[in-house]
C-alpha cells in the first residue's frame, strides 16, 4: 500500500432542517471541499421545534484540513449559535489522499 | 339548511373529524406518526389540485372579474400585519416576536381554504371560481410586510448566518416557495388545458381531493395537539388574539370583498382567507429571516389555536356574517 | 357460484397475484423494494378505510347485535393464547418463544381480514357491518395474555433495558398503538359523519382501498419471501403449527360466531380473524417486552406461513366450513 | 382532428403542462421538490398499472399476433445501439461513452410509452393490447449489446470494485430489474385475473393512472430541467444526436411495424418506443457496468433533451409519419 | 477566536429501530443533555431482523461528557446487549462551549 | 464496570447510492463483521450526479480490527476512487467487548 493515511478533521454539525442551504453555504465558506447531508431529529437543550414538521435535523458532515475546521467552528460560535438550535463537534481522522480535501501535504 | 344544521354537518364531517382524531392520538401518546414524504407529496397534491381546479373554472368565467377581488386580497395581505403588528406591540411583545405573528396571520392558510370550500359546496352557496388566485395572492405579501416591520424596529435578522441581505433573500424565497408556485402553476395549466384537457385527469384531481385532505387534516390534528403542550408557554394573552383577531379579520374580508362586487358565496371565502394564519410557509420564512423571534409564540398560536378555531367554528361564522351582511 | 370456482376466483384475484408477484421479485433477487414511507401511509390509509366503512354500516344496523360477537371476539383472543401456549411448551418450545407465538396466534392480521371482506363480496355473501369493530377487538387481548403466561413462566422480559414494568408499558402501548387508534377512530368517525358525510370521502376510502390493497400485498410478498429463508431455522414442528392451529381456529371461530347469532357471512369473518396471526403490530409489541424470544419463529410462522396459507386455502375453506355448519 | 389540433391539444394538455412547471421550477430555483420515497412508490404503480391494463386487453384478444411485433420490437433493441454505437465512434466520442449513449437509445423510457398511449386515447385511434409486452422487450437487449461492444472496444468495466464477472451481473440485474418484473408481472396478473378480476382494482390501475403521471411529469421536469446545466459540458454534436436520432428510430419503427402486420396505431407505439432513451434503467446499469462513462452526457441527452422533444414534437410527429404511411 | 474547543465524547449506538424511544430514554438516563438520531440499516453478527419490516435500525448519537460516556457504555453492556441487536462506539472530538454538554471547566 | 474500553477504528464511506450492495460486500470481504448503512446526500469535487434522482449518496460506517481498516481504505484506494465518485475516512474509537468486531485481546 503505497497511499499513506494523511490526518484530517470531520466536523459534524446537526441543525435545523430550514438552515441547510445556509449551513452548507458556509461550511463552503471556510474551505471545505466538499460535504455530506443526511436526514435526522433529536432533542437538544432549548427543545425548541421552529416549523410546523417540527423535530427535523439536518446532519452536515464535512472533511476538512485543521485550520479549515478551526474557522468553520468559529464561524458557528459567533453567527449560528446565538440564533438557532446548531450542534457541533470535531474529531481527528485519516483520509488517503488528502490533497483532495484542502490538506497540505507535510501537515 | 339552516345556521345550526350547516354547524352540526361541519362538525361531524370526516374533515373534522379526522383532525380530532388525530390530536386524540397525539394526546393519548400513541405511535401514530404520519411519514413526513407522504405528507410532503399530499401538500403538492393539494397545492396543485386547488390550481387546476381554479383554473379550469376561470376559463370558464369572465377573467375581468378577477381584478377587484386581488385589489382586495393584497389589501388583506398588507393591512393585516400592519395593525397585528400595532396591536402585538402594544400588548408589550417584542418587535420580532410582533412582526414574526403579523407574518402569520397576514398570511394564509391552505387548508383552511379548502376547508371553506367544502364547506360551501355541502350548503350549496356558489363561490367565484378564481378564489384560488387569491389564496396565491396571500401568502407572500404579509411576510414581506412583517420583515419591513422588522427591520424598522431594529430586529434585522441574522445577518452572520445569513450572508447578508436576509431580507430580498426572504422575498425571493417566498415569491419561489413551492406553494405560491404549485398554486399558480396549477392556475395557468387548468386555464390552458380546459374542461377537454382537465377530464381525463379529474379522477385525481378532483375526486380525491376531499378525501386525501382527510388524511392531511389527520397529520394536522397530530401537530396541532403536540402543539398544545406548549400552550403554557404562549399565555392568555396570545391566546386571546389567536382567538378574536380572526373574526375581526373576517368582518373586514366580507366587508372588502362586497365592496369590490364578490357574490356572498366569494365573500365566506375572502372572508375565510383573511381569518386564517399560515402555518407551513410563513414559519419557514421567519425561522430564518427572524430568528430572534420564538417559534413557541408563532406555532402554537396559528396551527393550535387559530386553525382548529377556524375549522369548526370561524367557517359557519364567517357563513352566518357574510349571509347576513348580503341581505 | 360453487366452492371450487370460488376457490380458483380467489386465486386468480389480483390481491392474490401481486402477493406471489412480490413472492417472486423476492426469489429472484430483484432490485424492487417499496419505500417504507409508503408502505406506513397505505398502512394509515387501510385502518382508516376499514374503521371508516364500518363505522358507516353500523350506524345504518342496529348497534344493539354487536354486544354477542364482541364477546365471541373477546374469548377467542384470550382463549387462543391459553391453549396455544400450552401446546407449544408441550412440543418443547421455550417460555418465551411460546409465550411470543402465542400472542401472533391469539392477535389478528388486518390484511387477512380485509382479503376475506374481498372474498366475500365477490361470492355475494353479506355480512356484519360492525365486524371491523371485532377486528381492533382482537389485536390486544391475546398480547397481554402472552405477556401474563410468560411473567408466570418467568421469562419476564428485559427488566433493565425497559426501565421496569414492562407488562403495564406492553398495555399502554398495545392499546394506544396506531392500528387500533385507527380502526375505533374509522369507526367513531364513520358513524358520526353517516352515508351523507361519507359520500364526498367515498372515493378515496371506499373505491381505492381494493386496488391499493394489491400494492400492500405486493409489499408483504416481498417480506414474507425473505422470511422464508429463515426457514430451515423454524423446523417442521413449527411448521405443522403455522398451518394446522389456523384451521382449528377457524372452526372454533364460526361455532362461536353461530352461537351469537351471527350470519354465515359474520361466521366466515370471525373464523377468519380467529386463524389469522399478526405480523405487524404482535412483532413489535412482543420484541421489546419478550426480547428472549427468537424473531425468526414467530416472524416466519406468521408472516411466511399461515399468512399465504389463510390467503390462499384458508378463506375459501372457512367460508365452505360455515356454510355447511349453517345448513 | 387534423394534425394541428392534435398537436395543440398534446401541449396543452396537462401532462405536458405538468412537465413545464417542473422544469419553471427548476429554472426559478424553488424549493419545490418531490420526496423520493413518494416517486419511487409512484414508479411501481404506473409500472404495474401499464402491465396490468395490458394483460387484461391481451386476454381478450389473439395472443399469436403478438410473435411478430415481439420479434420487431427485439430487433430494435438490438439494431439500435449497433448503429449508434458506430456513429457516436465517428463522432469521436470514446469508446465508454458511445456505448453508455447506445445504450440508452437503445432501450426505452416509460413515461414516453404512456404518453403515447395517452395521446392516441385523446386522438381516437386504436392499438394493439399487447404493447406493454413490447415495452418490456426492449428495455434490456440494449444495455446487453451496448456492454458487449465496449467490452470489444476494451472499455471493460471495473473489474475490481465489481469483483468481477460485470457483464453477466449487469445483464442478471437488468432482467431481474424492477421495471421488467413489474411489467411482465402486471401482465400476467392482468391476464389470468381478466375483466371480472381487474373490475374492482380499476379504480386505481384504471382511473387514477393519467392523473397521477402528472405527478410523475412534474418531478421529471424538475429533473430535466436540472439537468439542462449540463448542457455546456455536452455540446452541440451530442444536442444534435439527441434530436435527429429519435426521429429515425421512430421511421424505422413504422415501417417494421407495418411489416410485421401491426394497425397504425401500434406503428405510433412501436415508433415512439424506437425513438424514446431509457433515463431510469440504463443509467443505473452503466453507471455500475462502465463508471468510466461520463453520466453528464447520457443523462443529459436522454432526461433533458430527447425525453422533452418526444413528449412534445416527437408523439404528433411520429403519429403523422405513421398515417402518412398506412394511407 | 476566543472560544476554545473542549474535549467531550461522542457515543454513537445502532440498534433496532422499535428500541428508539427506550434508547433514548437511557441516552438521557446517563446524563446526556441531548441527542441526534437517524435512520439506518445494517447487517451484523446476528443477522436477525425482528420485525415485519425488517433491517430497520436507528442510530444514535449523543455528546457527553466523558464520564457520561463511560456509564452510557456500562449500561448498555450490561442491561441492551444481551437481549437487543445493538452495537455502540465511543469517539473523542472537540466542541465549542462543553458546558452545554455538561463537560466540567477544567476536565 | 468489568467491561473494558478496546479501541477499534471506525471507516465511513460516502458513495453513490447505486454501488451500495457492491461497496458492502467490499466492506465485509476486506474482514468487516457487519456494517451500518444511512442515507446521504452531499456535494464533492467531482459534483457529478449519475443516476436520474442525481445527489443521492449513500453512507456506510463499519466498526473493524485496525488491520482490516488499512486493508479496506486501500482496497478503495485501488479499485474504487479512480472510478466512482466515494470519500472515506477512518476514526479512532473505543468499544465494550472488541472481539465481536474482529479485535485481538491484546492489540
Ligand atoms: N448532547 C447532544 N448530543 C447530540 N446531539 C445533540 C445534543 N444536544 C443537542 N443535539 C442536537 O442538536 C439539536 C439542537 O439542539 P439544541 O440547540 O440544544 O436544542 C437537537 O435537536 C439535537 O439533534
Ligand atoms: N461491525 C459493525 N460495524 C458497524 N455496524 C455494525 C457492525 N456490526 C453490527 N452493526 C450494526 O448493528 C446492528 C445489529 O448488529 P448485531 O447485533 O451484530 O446483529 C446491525 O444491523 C448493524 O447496523
Ligand atoms: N470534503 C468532504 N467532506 C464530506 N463529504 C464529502 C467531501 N467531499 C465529498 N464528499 C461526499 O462524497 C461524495 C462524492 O464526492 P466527490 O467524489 O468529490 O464528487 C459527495 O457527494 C459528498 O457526499
Ligand atoms: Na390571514
Ligand atoms: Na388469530
Ligand atoms: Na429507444
Amino acid at each position: 500500500m503505497t497511499d499513506a493515511l494523511a490526518p484530517m478533521r470531520l466536523v459534524t454539525i446537526v441543525a435545523e432542517e430550514v438552515l441547510a442551504p445556509r449551513l452548507v453555504a458556509a461550511v463552503m465558506a471556510a474551505g471545505a471541499t466538499g460535504y455530506t447531508t443526511s436526514p435526522a431529529s433529536g432533542l437538544g437543550s432549548r427543545g425548541l421545534r421552529s416549523t410546523t414538521l417540527g423535530g427535523e435535523n439536518v446532519r452536515v458532515e464535512t472533511l476538512v484540513a485543521p485550520a479549515a475546521a478551526e474557522r468553520l467552528m468559529a464561524v458557528l460560535a459567533r453567527d449560528w449559535f446565538p440564533h438557532y438550535a446548531v450542534v457541533a463537534w470535531v474529531a481527528e481522522v485519516a483520509v488517503v489522499r488528502g490533497e483532495k480535501y484542502g490538506a497540505k501535504l507535510h501537515e | 339548511m339552516d345556521f345550526l344544521a350547516l354547524a352540526k354537518a361541519n362538525l361531524l364531517s370526516p374533515l373534522l373529524l379526522c383532525f380530532a382524531l388525530g390530536a386524540v392520538a397525539t394526546l393519548v401518546r400513541s405511535d401514530l406518526r404520519f411519514p413526513e414524504p407522504v405528507f410532503n407529496g399530499l401538500s403538492i397534491y393539494l397545492m396543485l389540485s386547488i390550481g387546476l381546479r381554479g383554473g379550469v373554472e376561470l376559463g370558464t368565467g369572465e377573467i375581468a372579474h378577477v381584478v377587484g377581488p386581488a385589489g382586495a386580497a393584497l389589501a388583506l395581505g398588507v393591512a393585516i400585519p400592519l395593525w397585528s403588528y400595532a396591536l402585538l406591540r402594544w400588548m408589550r411583545f417584542g418587535v420580532a416576536d410582533a412582526a414574526a405573528l403579523a407574518a402569520h396571520y397576514g398570511s394564509v392558510s391552505a387548508v383552511t381554504f379548502v376547508a371553506v370550500l367544502a364547506y360551501l359546496d355541502g350548503a350549496g352557496i356558489a363561490y367565484e371560481g378564481f378564489v384560488p388566485a387569491l389564496l396565491a395572492l396571500m401568502e407572500v405579501p404579509a411576510i414581506v410586510v412583517a420583515l419591513v416591520l422588522a427591520n424598522m424596529g431594529g430586529a434585522g435578522g441574522a445577518k452572520g448566518a445569513g450572508g447578508g441581505g436576509s431580507m430580498g433573500q426572504a422575498l425571493r424565497d417566498a415569491v419561489t416557495g413551492k406553494s405560491v408556485l404549485l398554486l399558480t402553476g396549477g392556475l395557468v395549466i387548468g386555464w390552458l388545458a380546459g374542461p377537454a384537457g382537465y377530464a381525463p385527469v379529474k379522477p385525481v384531481f378532483g375526486d380525491l381531493y376531499r378525501g386525501l385532505l382527510c388524511l392531511f387534516l389527520l397529520e394536522l390534528g397530530l401537530l396541532a395537539a403536540a402543539r398544545l403542550r406548549d400552550f403554557r408557554r404562549v399565555g392568555a394573552a396570545l391566546g386571546a388574539f389567536a382567538l378574536v383577531m380572526p373574526v375581526l379579520h373576517a368582518a373586514v374580508g366580507v366587508a372588502l370583498a362586497r365592496a369590490v362586487g364578490m357574490g356572498v358565496g366569494g365573500a365566506v371565502v375572502l372572508a375565510t382567507l383573511a381569518a386564517s394564519a399560515s402555518y407551513i410557509a410563513a414559519p419557514a420564512a421567519i425561522r430564518l429571516a427572524l430568528p430572534q423571534a420564538n417559534p413557541s409564540y408563532y406555532l402554537t398560536a396559528s396551527l393550535a389555536m387559530t386553525f382548529p378555531f377556524n375549522l369548526v367554528a370561524g367557517i359557519p361564522l364567517y357563513a352566518a356574517m357574510a349571509q347576513w351582511w348580503y341581505s
